[in-house]
């Protein structure tokens, strides 16, 4: 395997702004209010002309503390704050919180329930990456695409909806389980929007996969070798577009994950053009999980036995999950007490947003705009 | 009131020139002395479009000419000096000394 | 007095041209007047014609269907704070805008709706609007400079280096539409606007399909250069909201920042007329060689008047439609009043002496309205390009293609 | 086109031109100095309209105020002119130069008034509806040769500028 790019030296920020034409060397402040970054996370952009030399990113603007909050609360009065991380994706947030917990209490979701998990898990995965696609193919200018996947997405947030009342903060699991059983219908709904929606993949893909203008954006810009991801812990479709196969759904199954026939959608190049691929395949795989799923859907109980006061024994547990963006991954110290003596979150988008200087050195701003859409991060994940 | 005649053209073009040459040998400042030079040429070129009102169209054109000439002119200028800002930081010409740095 | 105004009515010329102040003042006043309404409903077709295609409904809520709402827009900016910026170059910051203003709407004085609708015509017509919208550069390069700010300098940089850079293929390809001028009987070509369009009346072609594929192509680089000249999708990278925030006028606001999408809009409308008095023959009416006749004149006479009788159906259909409620009364006594007012007007166009005189300028309005939907359409379909692939298709794609076409059409003319 | 307010066109354009070229060689600012500049060569463009010289005023929008001029601009934007500003404007030869220019002048002044005679007070008129046509003769036919030296000397000028500006020499 080839070495990774040594991590490039961090920005001299000191140095005044010298003559535009002299130094030929910029200092571009964009964001925290920028309409392209995503929520509030602020780059230093060091410019010479159009030339990025590179790139430092300014967290924490929207940084709540809630791993601290985390230590302050029971495990089940702290299950609803993690769904305000990953505010687009936050079933799956639920869904890592819920099944480290379990870990920790050595207990079992019944099959039913992982099921349910696994659908809205699925459908929330959908929802992520329209939301990803929309909102990057608005960076690089296109516009229509963006009412496309909002319409789209709008029906995953009505199952939602109607499956336990919120849109977008869910809440819809509960550790051991979840605490609703699907409504009348569910799968009905479930079953009408995969026939729905392949559709309108196609409607994007129409729009933008053989869109030149698009290729030209996309391709060979903000590449980053496997090698590379792997030194950074680069996750979720960044690292799969450059090639390497590592998706937890199939590496450590959760879940209801194994019950299920699904590919992993792979890259070769690691650029933009790959990782927009390779997204899109997601959702088509994606769609392909939550057929089996809906259609094998098991009778049962959804709740496991939990008992009333959560006292989980002392010591410590590691579970991640694929999450839209990556892999989340949450580590929780117990000390036998009904809270946790510490919470530690590994969100995808705070990893992956480290590689954005090395993507962007020596392309041009415009790159930079296309490679913050391709990260897809959410700043709620980054600062937490 | 006096009808317009060329003499008037002329005057106006003779109070540009005079405006630009003293541009050129009062100001320090690089670019405004080039811009003082094209007032130079402009003057010309008033005079030439006038003269061709008198004796046919060649004024017309040789104006043109001039013009080409001093985008000729200001390009290789301005490129001068941005070679010359580059090396010095300045725009003065008075610090324009050297012959080779 | 009278005598001095009405005698324009006799000359067969425009009012430049026949001298007669009064009444060229009568025409600048109608052009401009014009222009503006037809930025104001620009602006209300691209909002609602783009909502559309994103599967929104646009402005509905300021009068019926929102066709009150570009003078809501107008009166908002004009009552809004005008900020200048602490350390901006106070006088250059009131200027650049009014320069790109002024810039694009002098090019009107040139042109010709029309035979004789034209505030003047120069016999260096097509040579002076494009030097005249060349000036709006300085306007960009000013307004980016004067705002004291990194994001205006790097989108003023880029907006000028773009439109000289399309400049160059904009004016090839409109130097190949003038030489075929010059294969008239007379062997003269003309740089004069209406001169074009009569050259193209007296060769029986509109210059799109002269020499084939080489009109054709010509006419494809002035389009693609002219949405990069004005700055439009997908070229719009000097107003890159997602990179630049806005570009050159990131610190402007309310009044001035008005005056810039006036401009912007104005300068549209102005390259379009230029398109389409150089290929699509400008005021004459569609096939005039091949439906020749008193008949088929009638017939296209008639166009005007029937577009605005369909427009006044589509109005009075969304009257029907219209929620019986109450709180929708007066939007649908305002549409209906709309409807009516359409429908008055197509009923007035049927009228013979007026049909007549204005059929040229309906030809030529809707040929402009034509690429203003088209403009709307790259807007609502386009990714933005990147900096240096735009530079590239400007120097190395549209460049050395609109020199061939040149040359071939000087090969043409000769050898044909 | 018969010429209206001949005289009140003339003394306004003429007034501009002045105007604009004193603003242009006293501004602190050199984007001041070009903005007066692009003015002036407005103005100047119209008095050629004046003299039925339509072409060259073309000419002289398109690339003295659309083309040299944004170069102008743009090099001001490129090299910090601050510095520059809080410097004194003027240098030591101000007074002798000055005096010098305006020694020129009178020296044009006699001229004039001494070769009056030379000018006919009027003119023969130029037909201004074929301009452009004439001058696209001339400038093809007995020009042709130096309009070709023309556009080489605007070759040698492009390369020499881009060799001169490029970043390292």
């Amino acid at each position: 395997m080839p070495d990774s790019t040594p991590h490039p030296s961090p920005l001299e920020l000191g140095s005044p702004d010298k003559t535009f034409l002299d130094s030929n060397e910029l200092i571009l402040n964009m964001g925290p209010q920028h309409p392209a970054t995503h929520g509030v996370l602020r780059v230093i952009l060091k410019l010479d002309g159009e030339k990025v030399l590179g790139v430092e990113c300014v967290i924490g603007y929207l940084h709540r503390g809630v791993e601290k909050i985390g230590e302050n609360r029971t495990y089940a009065m702290f299950n609803p704050y993690v769904d305000r991380m990953d505010y687009v994706a936050a079933v799956s947030n639920g869904l890592g919180y819920c099944e480290t917990v379990e870990k920790l209490l050595q207990i079992e979701a019944p099959p039913r329930a992982n099921y349910i998990r696994v659908i809205l898990t699925e459908l929330n995965r959908l929802a992520s990456h329209m939301l990803w696609l929309g909102t990057h193919a608005l960076d690089i200018g296109a516009m229509t695409p963006l009412f496309y996947t909002f319409r789209d997405r709008e029906e995953i947030l009505k199952i939602f909806e109607k499956y336990c009342g919120a849109r977008l903060t869910t809440h819809a699991f509960r550790i051991g389980g979840c605490l609703y059983e699907t409504y009348d219908g569910f799968e009905h709904d479930v079953k009408k929007f995969i026939d729905f929606v392949p559709p309108k993949i196609d409607e994007y893909e129409e729009l933008l996969t053989s869109n030149r203008i698009w290729v030209e954006r996309t391709k060979n810009v903000g590449n980053i070798s496997a090698a590379d991801c792997k030194a950074l812990g680069v996750t979720g479709p960044v690292l799969r577009a450059s090639g390497v196969k590592w998706d937890i759904r199939k590496a450590l199954p959760y879940a209801a994950y194994p019950d299920f026939d699904f590919e992993i959608p792979v890259g070769a190049n690691g650029d933009t053009y790959d990782r927009y691929l390779v997204r899109m395949q997601e959702m088509r795989q994606s769609l392909r999980i939550i057929r089996q799923a809906v259609e094998g859907l098991p009778e049962g109980p959804i709740m496991a036995k939990v008992p009333k006061v959560m006292k989980p024994p002392a010591g410590e547990v590691y579970h991640s999950i694929e999450a839209p963006k990556g892999e989340l991954g949450y580590f929780i110290v117990s000390d036998g007490s009904t809270q946790p003596y510490r919470v530690r979150v590994r969100p995808p988008s705070f990893v992956n947003l480290q590689a954005l200087d090395l993507m962007v050195r020596g392309q041009l701003v415009a790159d930079v705009i296309a490679v913050i859409g391709t990260l897809d991060i959410v700043l709620g994940e980054v600062d937490r | 009131m006096v009808p317009i005649t060329t003499l008037h053209y002329l005057v106006v073009a003779a109070a540009l020139f005079m405006l630009g040459v003293i541009g050129v040998l009062t100001r320090r400042n690089v670019v405004i002395v080039l811009m003082s030079i094209e007032l130079i040429l402009n003057a010309v070129n008033l005079n030439l479009v006038a003269f061709s009102r008198l004796w046919g169209l060649h004024g017309q054109i040789f104006a043109i000419f001039v013009i080409t000439d001093a985008a000729a002119e200001a390009a290789v200028g301005l490129g001068i000096l941005i070679a010359f800002f580059r090396n010095k930081e300045t725009v003065n010409i008075d610090e324009v000394d050297l012959l080779k740095w | 007095m009278l005598d001095y105004v009405t005698s324009y009515l006799s000359s067969n010329t425009t009012p430049g041209q026949a001298g007669n102040l009064v009444w060229a003042l009568i025409y600048i006043l109608i052009v401009f007047g014009g222009v503006s309404v037809a930025v104001m409903a620009m602006n209300w077709l691209e909002r609602k014609a783009l909502a559309h295609f994103q599967i929104r409904l646009g402005p509905m809520r300021v009068g019926p269907h929102g066709l009150l709402q570009p003078i809501a827009d107008a009166i908002k900016l004009l009552t809004k704070e005008d900020i200048i910026p602490e350390r901006a170059d106070r006088l250059v910051f009131w200027i650049a805008p009014l320069i790109i203003l002024c810039a694009s709407f002098a090019v009107y004085v040139v042109i010709p709706f029309g035979p004789t609708h034209a505030i003047t015509d120069l016999n260096i017509g097509i040579l002076f609007m494009l030097g005249v919208s060349s000036l709006s550069v300085l306007g960009v390069v000013m307004a980016g400079w004067a705002s004291n700010s990194h994001y205006p300098l790097i989108g003023s940089l880029r907006s000028s280096a773009q439109m000289i850079s399309y400049e160059v293929a904009m004016g090839l390809a409109v130097v190949s539409a003038i030489l075929m001028t010059s294969l008239n009987p007379s062997g003269t070509g003309t740089l004069s606007m209406i001169g074009i369009v009569e050259a193209q009346q007296q060769q029986q072609i509109w210059y799109l399909f002269k020499f084939f594929p080489l009109g054709f192509i010509a006419f494809a680089i002035f389009a693609i250069a002219m949405v990069a000249e004005t700055n439009r999708a997908p070229f719009d990278l000097p107003e890159a909201e997602s990179e630049l925030t806005a570009g050159f006028h990131t610190e402007y606001s309310g009044l001035r920042w008005s005056l810039f999408m006036l401009g912007e809009y104005a300068a549209m409308i102005a390259v379009s007329s230029i398109a389409v008095t150089l290929w699509l023959g400008g005021w004459l009416r569609p096939f005039p060689n091949a439906l020749t006749g008193a008949t088929w004149d009638l017939a296209f006479s008639l166009f005007p008047g029937f577009l605005f009788l369909s427009l006044a159906a589509v109005a009075w259909v969304g009257v029907i439609r219209m929620p019986k409620h109450p709180y929708f009364r007066i939007q649908t006594l305002g549409l209906a009043g709309f409807g009516s007012v359409l429908g008055l007007i197509g009923l007035v166009l049927f009228v013979p002496p007026v049909r007549d005189r204005i059929q040229d300028i309906f030809w030529f309005t809707a040929k402009v309205a034509f690429f203003m939907y088209m403009y709307i359409w790259y807007r609502a379909t386009f990714p933005r390009y990147r900096f240096d692939q735009l530079m590239r298709v400007g120097w190395k794609v549209l460049l050395p293609i609109s020199l061939a076409v040149l040359i071939g059409t000087a090969v043409a003319g000769m050898v044909l | 086109m018969t010429p209206v307010a001949t005289p009140f066109f003339f003394y306004f354009l003429a007034a501009l031109t002045l105007l604009s070229a004193i603003l242009v060689i006293t501004r602190k600012n050199a984007v001041h100095s070009a903005l007066a500049l692009i003015l002036g060569l407005l103005a100047q463009a119209g008095l050629y309209l004046m003299l039925y010289a339509p072409f060259v005023a073309g000419v002289q929008i398109i690339l003295y105020a659309g083309g040299i001029m944004v170069l102008f601009l743009f090099v001001i934007m490129l090299v910090n002119l601050e510095r520059s500003q809080k410097e004194e404007q003027f240098n030591r030869q101000k007074v002798a130069g000055t005096l010098a220019a305006i020694a020129l002048g009178g020296l044009f002044v006699a001229v004039f008034i001494r070769g009056k005679a030379l000018f006919p007070a009027s003119s023969n008129q130029i037909a201004e509806g074929s301009n452009t046509q004439q001058v696209g003769e001339l400038l093809y036919g007995q020009y042709m040769f130096a309009f070709e030296i023309a556009s080489l000397l605007l070759l040698v000028a492009i390369i020499g500028a881009v060799v001169m500006a490029k970043k390292r020499i």
